[in-house]
C-alpha cells in the first residue's frame, strides 16, 4: 500500500465538532478522556446537553481559569472543573445506577479496535504486557444508549483499527453504534460498518484499504 | 450522650489487626482520608486488602505512601495506574490485584452495606473479567454475577459532621464514600469541621450517621489543585 | 433550551396507553401524587399494573380513586389494606394482587433504574413469598433471587424544581419518588413550585433531572394532616 | 385449666418500660406499629437513642402537639411525627439498606406466633381468610441485628402464642432474639426459650402452662 496523500485527515478538533453537531439538544452524555474531552468545546452554542462524570457530576463545566480551582471539584480525568447551573451532586453508586441504567444518551469513548459487529476493545491490549485496569469503560460501555468512538482510523503503525472481530479482549460485546475517525463517521449496523461521511480528498477504495472489515457506503 | 469524635489518630485507627480489609474513600485526590491512610502506614500493620478505585498517586501520601509501606498484599480496584509505589510492588509479586470495572466495584460495595448477598450487571459479560463467573440472560442481555464487596473497615473522607456522625460532603468528594460508609463493619470518618447536633439540615445530611463509628478532625485537608493535561496517562 | 416543564394535565398525562405498568410514589398520603392519580384516573386508560407501597386510602381520590375506577388490573405493593376501593375489587377477582415485602419492593424498583438485572436478598427466604423463587446460600445465609421491577410510566412527587427536572422533597416526602423517578422509562413529576435554574444547591439535589421527562406545578398540594391513632388498622 | 388470678400481667405501659429500659444508649431503633410504638415513650431520660422509620427518617420525635403537625412529615404508621436534632431524610431503597445490611440494631415488632427457635410469624394467619399485606416486616426480621417481640403471652382465646413450630406463615426463620410478653421476658436461644423476668405472682409452673414450648428459667 503506497499511500498517495491525496486526503485531508479531520483534524482533532474537526473530529471534536463533528461529534458536537451529532449530540442533540437535552442529551446527558459521558466524554471519555483524551480526544473526546474535546467535544465539550464544540458543542453548538445555545444547545443545552449535559455533561455527566462518572464520579459524581451532572452539568459539568469547562476547566477554571487561573486561580479559579476549586480542588474539591474533579472530572473522570482528575483535572480540576466546574460546575453550570443545574448541576448536581451524588455518589458513585447513583452516578454508575445512570450509566448501567441506561440514562445516559451518549458515552463517548477512545478504542483501540472496533469490530463491525460493534464490539469494542478498548482498555488492555494484551495478556500481561502491563498492569490491568479498566476503570469505568466497561460500564459505560455496556450502559450508554449510544457509544460513540473517537479514534485514528489506523493504528501508529497503519494497523487498521476497525476489524472483522477484535484481538484485543473486549471491553463490551455489541457496545459501538457510531465511529468518528480522522478519516470517516461510520454508523456499526447490523449488517455492519456503513460509511455516512468521509474525511476531504478521502475515496471509498481508499477507505476500504485503510478498514479490516468491509464497508457499505450511505453518504449523508 | 452519642459522640463518635474521637480525640486523636490512635483512637480514630484502634483495633485494625493484620489481615484486616480496608475500603478507601476518594477518587483523585478528593475525598482520600489521607490523614487517616498515613497515619495506617504508621501503625506497622500488615496483610491488608485494600478496596480501593485506584493504587494512589503520589508515593509519599495516602494509598502510594500505604502500598509502599508493604502493608498492602491485596488491592481490589478498577484503576491501579498512575501509582509508582503500586507499580514496584506488583512488577515484583508482592501485591495481589483483583481489577472490577469502576460501576460494579461501587455496586458491590453498596450491595454489602444494603444487606445484598449479589446481583446480576450487564457489566464485563462477555470480557475476560467475567471470565469464571456465573452468567444468567435476564431480560435478553447476558448479566454476570457479582457478590456484595464488605470489609472490616471503611476509612472515608467527607466535609463536615456532627457528633452523631452525621456527615456532607464537598465538591466531587462524595465519590465512593459514602457506599463505603455503609459497607464498612468499622467505619472511620476524617472531615474538616464538626458543628452542633442539629445545625445539619435533615434534608441535606449525605451520610446518617448510622453508618459511621468514629469521627476524627483534621484542619485543613483541602486536596491538592489537579493537573489539567486531559490526556494524561494514569487518569481514570 | 431543556424545558421539561408541561403547561397542562394533558400534556402531563400524553402518552400513556392501556395496559401500561405505571409506578406511583408515596407512603400515607405523603408524597403520593394525587392530582396526577386523579387525572390519569379520569382519563379512560385501563388495564394497567400498578406498582406502588399501598393501594391508596380515601375511594375519592389518588390510588383509591384510580382503583375505584376500573383502571386497574394488577397491583404490585407490599401492603394493600385500608383501601375500600381495593378491598371491593379484590373480592369480586377483578384485580390482581402481588404482594412484595416492602424492602424488596424498594430494591427492585431501584434495582430497574439502576441497570441491575436481579439481586439476592435474605428478605423473605423460607417463607410463603419465597415459593417458587430461586434461592441460594450466600455466606451461610438463604437468599431469594428477585427480579428488577421497573415500568412504562412513573408518577411521583416532590416539592421543588427547576426547568431540568432536578428535584427535592419535603419531611418524609421521598420514600418511593427518587427511586420511582430512575425506575419509569417516561418519569411525570407533580411539584409544587419550579425555581429558576441554579437556584437549587448542587449538594441537595435528592433526583438529578437526568430521571425526569415532564414536571407539572400543582399549586397547594400539601398532604392532609394525619390521624394519630398508632393502632389503626390500614397502617404500614 | 382453671387459671386462679394468682398473677397481676405487666401493663402495655410496663411492658414498654421493660423494653425502652432494656435498650442501649446509641442504638437505632425501629418501633413496629401499635403497641411497640409505645416503647419510644419510656426511654429513661438522658438516654439518646435514635429511631428509624421505614418511610425514610432517622431521628423521629414525638408527635406533634396540636397545630404543631407537619403534613409532610409521617412515621410508618402514617402518623404526623416531628424531628429531633441530628435527624437524617432518605428514600425507601436507602432506607431498607439500612435495615437488610445490619446497621439497625433493634426492631421491635408485634406477633401473632413465635418458635421456640426464633421463628417469627406476624404478617398472616392463614392463607385465603383476608388479603394478604406484608408491609417491611419480613425486612426488619431479617435484617435488625436484635428482634424483640412484644405480645401478649396467648391469644384471646387462650392460646400460647410461644409455640415449637409456627402455623401461621413465616414472616422470617430464627429471627426473634427475645419476647416482652405480658406475663415475662423470655430469650430466645440456641437451646430454646429461657426465661429471665416473670409478672408479679407467675409462677413457673403456670407460665410453662401458658406456653406451647418447654421453658428454662434463668431469672435475673
Amino acid at each position: 500500500m503506497t499511500a498517495a496523500q491525496d486526503h485531508t485527515p479531520f483534524s482533532r478538533k474537526e473530529m471534536a465538532g463533528l461529534v458536537a453537531n451529532d449530540i442533540a439538544e437535552g442529551w446527558y452524555v459521558n466524554l471519555g478522556i483524551g480526544l473526546p474531552t474535546l467535544v465539550a468545546d464544540h458543542i453548538p452554542a445555545g444547545r443545552e446537553v449535559v455533561l455527566h462524570s462518572e464520579n459524581g457530576i451532572l452539568g459539568m463545566g469547562p476547566v477554571p481559569g487561573p486561580n479559579e480551582a476549586d480542588p474539591w471539584l474533579v472530572n473522570a480525568g482528575k483535572e480540576n472543573v466546574t460546575l453550570v447551573a443545574g448541576a448536581a451532586l451524588f455518589h458513585h453508586a447513583d452516578s454508575f445506577a445512570m450509566i448501567r441504567g441506561g440514562h445516559i444518551d451518549l458515552c463517548v469513548l477512545g478504542t483501540f479496535e472496533i469490530a463491525e459487529t460493534g464490539d469494542l476493545a478498548n482498555w488492555s491490549t494484551s495478556g500481561s504486557d502491563r498492569t490491568p485496569a479498566v476503570g469505568g469503560a466497561m460500564d459505560l460501555a455496556a450502559g450508554a444508549r449510544n457509544v460513540w468512538v473517537m479514534t485514528t482510523h489506523v493504528t501508529k503503525a497503519g494497523e487498521p483499527k476497525l476489524v472483522r472481530q477484535c484481538r484485543y479482549p473486549l471491553t463490551a460485546a455489541k457496545a459501538v453504534n457510531r465511529i468518528y475517525s480522522d478519516l470517516a463517521v461510520i454508523d456499526v449496523t447490523e449488517g455492519g460498518f456503513v460509511v455516512r461521511a468521509m474525511a476531504p480528498g478521502m475515496t471509498q477504495g481508499r477507505l476500504q484499504e485503510l478498514t479490516g472489515a468491509p464497508l457499505a457506503f450511505s453518504l449523508r | 450522650m452519642i459522640d463518635k469524635q474521637v480525640p486523636d489518630m490512635a483512637a480514630a485507627l484502634a483495633d485494625i489487626s493484620d489481615c484486616a480489609s480496608v475500603l478507601v474513600g476518594g477518587f483523585g485526590a478528593v475525598g482520600q482520608p489521607n490523614a487517616l491512610i498515613d497515619a495506617l502506614a504508621l501503625s506497622g500493620v500488615r496483610n491488608l486488602t485494600v478496596i480501593a478505585n485506584n493504587a494512589g498517586f503520589e508515593p509519599q501520601t495516602g494509598l502510594g505512601k500505604l502500598i509502599g509501606s508493604g502493608a498492602v498484599s491485596k488491592l481490589i480496584c478498577s484503576f491501579p495506574r498512575g501509582s509508582t509505589a503500586f507499580d514496584a510492588r506488583y512488577e515484583k509479586g508482592e501485591i495481589e490485584l483483583e481489577v472490577v470495572p469502576q460501576g460494579t466495584l461501587a455496586e458491590r460495595i453498596r450491595a454489602a452495606g444494603a444487606g445484598i448477598g449479589a446481583f446480576y450487571t450487564p457489566t464485563g459479560a462477555g470480557t475476560r473479567l467475567a471470565e469464571g463467573k456465573e452468567t444468567r440472560n435476564i431480560g435478553g442481555r447476558d448479566h454476570v454475577l457479582e457478590y456484595a464487596l464488605g470489609a472490616d473497615v471503611a476509612l472515608i473522607q467527607a466535609y463536615t459532621a456532627d457528633r452523631w456522625g452525621n456527615l456532607t460532603y464537598k465538591g466531587s468528594g462524595r465519590n465512593f464514600n459514602p457506599i463505603m460508609a455503609m459497607a464498612g463493619r468499622l467505619t472511620i470518618a476524617q472531615v474538616a469541621n464538626v458543628v452542633p447536633l442539629g445545625e445539619l439540615d435533615p434534608n441535606v445530611i449525605v451520610t446518617p450517621g448510622i453508618f459511621v463509628n468514629r469521627v476524627l478532625t483534621v484542619a485543613g485537608g483541602d486536596p491538592p489543585l489537579a493537573t489539567t493535561s486531559a490526556s494524561k496517562e494514569g487518569a481514570r
